[in-house]
């Protein structure tokens, strides 16, 4: 059957499409005139819609054209951008790698300062964090660990590979900021003799 | 055939008076335009109008509307001028005429005439489509195309233990360490200058009291010292000193 | 034939359905994937919809839906209609349609009158015309052309689906006056030898 619609089902369909909101049986009856067997016609509709793109649904006593189901990720399509992570979060995860499994409280004394919610979900979200179980102190409070996508990420192949303190201190990464931007400006003052 | 309008003039009773009405110009756009409302109206193909016939129907239009002292847009008034310029041209003989010959003023006109007319149609035709919104109709409720944006975060090897350190450098407790340095005292200045001066007889610089040393803060510190180890001793009578003028060598002899 | 759609035709089906504005090729290729056949799949769903009451439609290489313009007398019902364009603004409109691009000089020319100030605005604002640049001549005038919207607001596949376009490009309708001139004494001309 090439199933050619006749002119009733094609005015219940054009109704329905136009629609701003989902229409009852008497919203359609009103729009299409009195001639047409709107029920017949929204049952026909709804058969031939079942198998496509757009299936034609009541709701409550309403009826609407909406997307397939399986159809809804084309509505919501994702798309990844990069973005930096902050200075929070990326103190936040070297306190994890380098203390691993720790706790919220933990990494604040580690750092000195706060950490928002936020900083947490954001490595989680990027993969790079887990919840690692419960510390079993008072409070039992959750403790995190990296993950093997930070591992990868970061292109280490064990924990063990990140540099110790004294690595660091060789590489003057443990001196304070303030300190080593005086020694750049002083350096850079002597190159502009 | 000639919709003439008259511009309300309930609410300007003063020009009212003195009878000026105006012509209105909404209900043609400009000479052309009337002059194409009376084309068609000769009601046969714009290629086969009678210019001549055209120029006498905008005339008498214009001399009518004058008879009813209606004020006339200029445009239409220059425009008349020029018609009937161009009929008393078409009505001469030939051999008098100069270029452009009327036939051309003629002949351009007809050709605009065309030209506005299609456009006119053209338009029409196009208003005559099927619109969206009036005989077409689109979704009336779209679920809408979104992109949710999903952050692929990003750090590198290096941030990741730069930020360590620099934890580290901010939290680690701050041991501060004096470097011991080697000084003269005073206690040790004043004796030794009060030594040394009793035993050379006559002036001195004070520098030549200074002890070697390799150490140049420790020369300093000497120097320092000895100048307030020397003012001391001038005080207590013990010690003359003597400078020629400022920045002189300070000179010092036993009192 | 019972014509059950594919995935790749179903995915297109309802991403233009699901979409607020007409899409292009491309936007259909991102929404639904790189994998989908777009252009085979528009082409079969257009085919489904012909004798449907919606149609399946291309304005200036954008796809949507629209309803079967014959079923406009039910939808029309309490449906405001769009306001009307005044005559000034219609044929500025059909001149900048037919002749574009065009310059506001050419189009006054045309007209014999000036454009008042609104006329362009009104055009703009409905979104059916574009400055286009600027013509290479003394003045450097700036050219209209029309837009996409143009097209998909008067069912307008392609530019050259302009009602009676070739019919007025071959009465030479289209050029300026003095080559319509110049053409006609040519003809003239050789017509006396």
């Amino acid at each position: 059957m090439t199933d050619e619609p006749n002119d009733a089902i094609r005015a219940v369909e054009a109704a329905l499409f136009a629609a701003e909101d989902a229409l009852t049986l008497n919203d359609i009856q009103q729009a299409v005139g009195p001639d047409i067997e709107v029920k017949a016609a929204l049952e026909t509709l709804a058969e031939h819609y079942a198998g496509r793109g757009i299936h034609l649904v009541e709701r409550g006593k309403r009826w609407h054209f909406e997307t397939a189901p399986d159809l809804a990720h084309i509505l919501r399509r994702e798309r990844e951008e990069p973005r930096k992570l902050s200075r929070a979060a990326t103190e936040t995860l070297a306190i994890i790698a380098y203390h691993e499994p720790v706790s919220r409280a933990e990494i604040e004394a580690i750092r000195g300062v706060q950490i928002s919610k936020g900083t947490l979900d954001v490595l989680m979200e990027a993969g790079w964090i887990r919840p690692a179980g419960r510390r079993e102190t008072p409070g039992r409070p959750l403790i995190y660990a990296t993950t093997p996508v930070f591992l990868q990420h970061f292109g280490l192949e064990h924990r063990r590979d990140l540099p110790g303190l004294d690595d660091l201190k060789a590489a003057g990464l443990l001196d304070p900021v303030d300190e080593a931007f005086e020694s750049l400006e002083l350096e850079s003052a002597e190159g502009d003799d | 055939m000639n919709d003439l309008s008259i511009e309300n003039f309930e609410d300007a009773p003063e020009i009212a008076e003195s009878q000026r009405l105006t012509l209105d110009i909404d209900g043609w756009e400009g000479p052309l335009d009337l002059l194409l409302s009376l084309a068609r109206s000769q009601k046969v193909d714009l290629r086969e109008i009678s210019i001549l016939a055209l120029v006498e129907q905008y005339l008498a239009f214009i001399n009518d509307a004058k008879a009813l002292k209606l004020e006339i847009a200029a445009d239409y008034l220059v425009m008349a001028a020029w018609l009937a310029y161009l009929k008393s041209c078409l009505l001469l003989p030939r051999e008098e005429q100069e270029d452009p010959s009327p036939e051309e003023l003629a002949l351009r006109l007809q050709l605009r005439l065309q030209r506005l007319n299609a456009m006119r149609e053209a338009g029409a035709r196009l208003m005559a489509r099927n619109r969206i919104g009036r005989d077409v109709f689109l979704r009336g409720a779209p679920e809408g195309l979104r992109v949710i944006r999903k952050s692929q975060w990003q750090a590198d090897f290096y941030d990741l233990i730069s930020a360590y350190g620099q934890i580290k450098a901010r939290t680690e407790p701050a041991v501060h360490v004096i470097a011991h340095r080697p000084v003269m005292t005073l206690e040790d200045a004043l004796v030794r200058l009060e030594r040394m001066i009793g035993t050379v007889p006559g002036w001195s610089t004070l520098k030549s009291f200074m002890p070697e040393s390799a150490d140049g803060g420790y020369r300093k510190s000497a120097l320092a010292s000895s100048f307030v180890a020397a003012l001391e001793l001038a005080r207590m009578g013990k010690a003359q000193l003597r400078q020629e003028e400022a920045f002189e060598d300070l000179m010092v002899r036993a009192a």
